[in-house]
């Protein structure tokens, strides 16, 4: 067993400097790294681009990286619900370049899996595809898309193991799996680290060898962006 | 009289069928789930992957990791799974989504769809809308019939950026149902007690008028 | 909740037809669909294309099929271990066309997700990548590969339950979820069909949404090719 | 004196470092896993879905649903997991594995090889070994030096059908170590008791000696 298992988040993030490109799991607050993103606010790291679905609110998530201009570029598919956010971007400090949710997620499986490249219908005929090669399949409309190319993917994981092995839960599971392993590194935070062998092999959503380094987190806000219920 | 949004939602809950699995987008369309008819297989697919969507939890009830793309706190029904961003649109483009319901700012005759993108406003991305409207075998416009400075969404060609091109099936407004076929909206039903030079005074696209066309029935 | 629920092999077998293409998961004789190749043999259906990684042995598996000539043409990676193959495809009476391995399992994930082709370094400079597109991507070359086609997709899976969920053990998972909604029908036989609900929606291997029919199958042989001990 | 099968897979074994993850291919390569150092962690792959596969069983408890790519009954260790074919592959083609040792029928100094076909004879197939030459970025041969026929395997050009083009970087023989390397065999150690005159002999693609050749440490 090849043991991935760093003390902290400390130690998890070294190597992380500015201009780098990463990618963060969670779709709008669930399931995102919230002790990865909090330590990178605490680090001087400046002008990365960022690969995440959502770029979370004001004062969570991604919103805090953003609270603290540490963004150059996000590549996202959904970015409401953030004033800061809305300001840089109208004012030209923030870089947006916006991508169709399925293909978001599928240039981080290219990434993981060694596609350069694939073709998907989703955006055909809008400025999305623009620029990009189309092409004609059985009588219908593709877009060539590339896989992406980062230096570090982070990602949250319900529980894991020291061999990095990871099992995520509910749809806090999202882009996280996609994402592992199509960055240079992959830090893997988990909400509870479980000893080798306790995890069934069959339960495994992602397997050790897509992640460099697991840490057990701290503790999580996992705040509630819409809460609903019914009466 | 014109529909509210639940009437939009009540008549295209009339849309879904027995056996069929369909994804809801954010507004009007998450309303359809509340008037399904109960003696029907429907299953609900969310596309930050969840498939067998229930209703809204209850109070204290909620769970953070068990969300809707609308970012609202779920349930979830017995059979239901939980999946990745990569499978959950594998479903999507892959077809195995039945119906599609969505919300659009326009809707053009040939087909298209607008409903991302305001140019000079404040952007906030296409999230998942292109992948569902590029691939969906069967999509469903839920909207009015025209905007808030009282100007047809139903028109000859989309003025915004476009979301999908050529794939609108059905538009239910609260004025009309109308099918989008050879270019040109087809008019099905009218909202009670509307009547079909109301809807062709709003409607932009060309509108056929087949014979008598009868009111919507919403039980 | 669909139901997907079929009485037994003959009922989910309903609109199998000859001259059509079949994809059967398994590796080896290992998570092969036993129930319905005994199935398929009974029926007089020919003239049939059968995309699986390997042809099974002589009298198991895809063996009984080829023993029985119903199969015109075989798209594998890997069908060594059976003579009667040998024998049809020598003579020419079999059609085979061989496909790396991992390519083999992208045509049908491809097929399942909607990616009508894509870009893999597999067999580029080979006889595989002859009559193909070749294109460079970052200084590597790639073959372009297309989705496959097909009417039914046979899969077995340990677990499932009527809403079509399934879940698989050990390396009997191999091609079998892969091959799901990869083709028109995907019927599952199932060791056991367990009550709806009973499944962990996190351990869910393949979404119900992929399955058209269901059934719970009658006995495996769980032939051993290589019954391998240590002393 | 020439290696035998076991002397080359004890001399790989060498080759493989701490930390790594490696696909063993069938025959000679899959003996490497009992050479390995047992002070190292490693975990070995297997394309038919397994990673951390430990031993083969006792006997008695053989389980049909847990084998290898070579079809064999294995076990697996604390840490290991089960996934889909397309998710092995994405493991090998994405480069996760970092060392894959197989066998070849010939091998060119430009780094191809050829291990799956011979024309006019049974085609048994190319399983995963394509998709492994195409990505690994470390590729090690592990193959007698001589045919049956005892004509050279190490050529100038492949005869053969290639599996991949300039992929091999090293090759281990029951007579050498070679670097595979600017289109040239570097012979890097000989076997013990075996002269860089009988090596010569028998490789017909360009060999180069360089300085003092070592004769291999098999502890």
């Amino acid at each position: 067993m090849i043991n991935k298992k760093v003390k902290n988040v400390e130690e998890a993030l070294q190597g992380v400097q500015s201009n780098m490109t990463f990618m963060l799991g969670g779709f709008g607050l669930c399931g995102i790294p919230e002790n990865t993103i909090t330590e990178l606010v605490k680090r001087d790291v400046r002008d990365v681009t960022c690969i995440s679905n959502n770029a979370g609110v004001d004062d969570f998530g991604l919103g805090l990286l953003l609270q603290n201009k540490q963004i150059k570029k996000m590549i996202s598919s959904y970015v409401g619900e953030n004033d800061e956010f809305e300001r840089q971007m109208l004012s030209g400090e923030l870089e947006v370049e916006l991508t169709p949710q399925g293909t978001l997620a599928e240039k981080c499986r290219a990434a993981q899996a060694g596609f350069p490249a694939f073709y998907t219908p989703a955006g055909y005929g809008t400025e999305v595809a623009e620029g990009k090669e189309t092409r004609e399949f059985d009588g219908k409309m593709y877009v060539l898309e590339t896989a992406f190319k980062a230096d570090f993917a982070f990602v949250k994981a319900w529980k894991g193991d020291a061999a990095g092995n990871l099992v995520f839960k509910g749809t806090a599971r999202n882009f996280n799996p996609n994402m592992c392993g199509a960055a240079k590194i992959t830090i893997a935070e988990v909400e509870e680290l479980v000893p080798v062998g306790t995890l069934d092999p069959n339960d495994v959503h992602i397997p050790g060898i897509f992640v460099q380094r697991i840490f057990q987190a701290e503790n999580y806000e996992k705040r509630i962006e819409q809460r609903t219920v019914r009466k | 009289m014109a529909l509210n949004k639940n009437g939009i939602a009540q008549r295209i809950a009339q849309e879904v069928q027995d056996g069929s699995y369909v994804n809801l987008g954010i507004g009007i369309p998450t309303m359809v789930a509340n008037y399904v008819r109960t003696d029907i297989e429907v299953e609900f697919q969310s596309e930050n992957g969840v498939l067998g969507m229930g209703p809204f939890p209850f109070e204290g009830e909620e769970d953070a990791d068990i969300i809707n793309a609308g970012k609202q706190t779920i349930t979830t029904l017995p059979g239901a799974s939980f999946f990745d961003s990569s499978l959950s649109f594998a479903m999507i483009r892959g077809k195995h989504v039945d119906l599609t319901i969505l919300g659009a700012m326009e809707v053009a005759e040939n087909g298209d769809i607008a409903n991302w993108k305001i140019p000079g406003k404040m952007v906030k991305g296409m999230g998942g809308a292109m992948d569902l409207v590029a691939s969906a075998e069967n999509i469903i416009v839920a909207m009015m019939h025209t905007n808030k400075l009282g100007e047809p969404k139903l028109l000859k060609q989309c003025s915004l950026p476009l979301t999908g091109v050529g794939c609108v099936k059905k538009v239910v407004t609260n004025l009309a149902v109308l099918e989008v076929k050879n270019n040109q909206f087809h008019l099905l039903e009218r909202a009670p007690g509307v009547s079909v030079e109301e809807i062709q005074k709003v409607t932009a696209g060309t509108l056929i008028v087949n014979g008598e066309i009868p009111e919507m029935i919403l039980s």
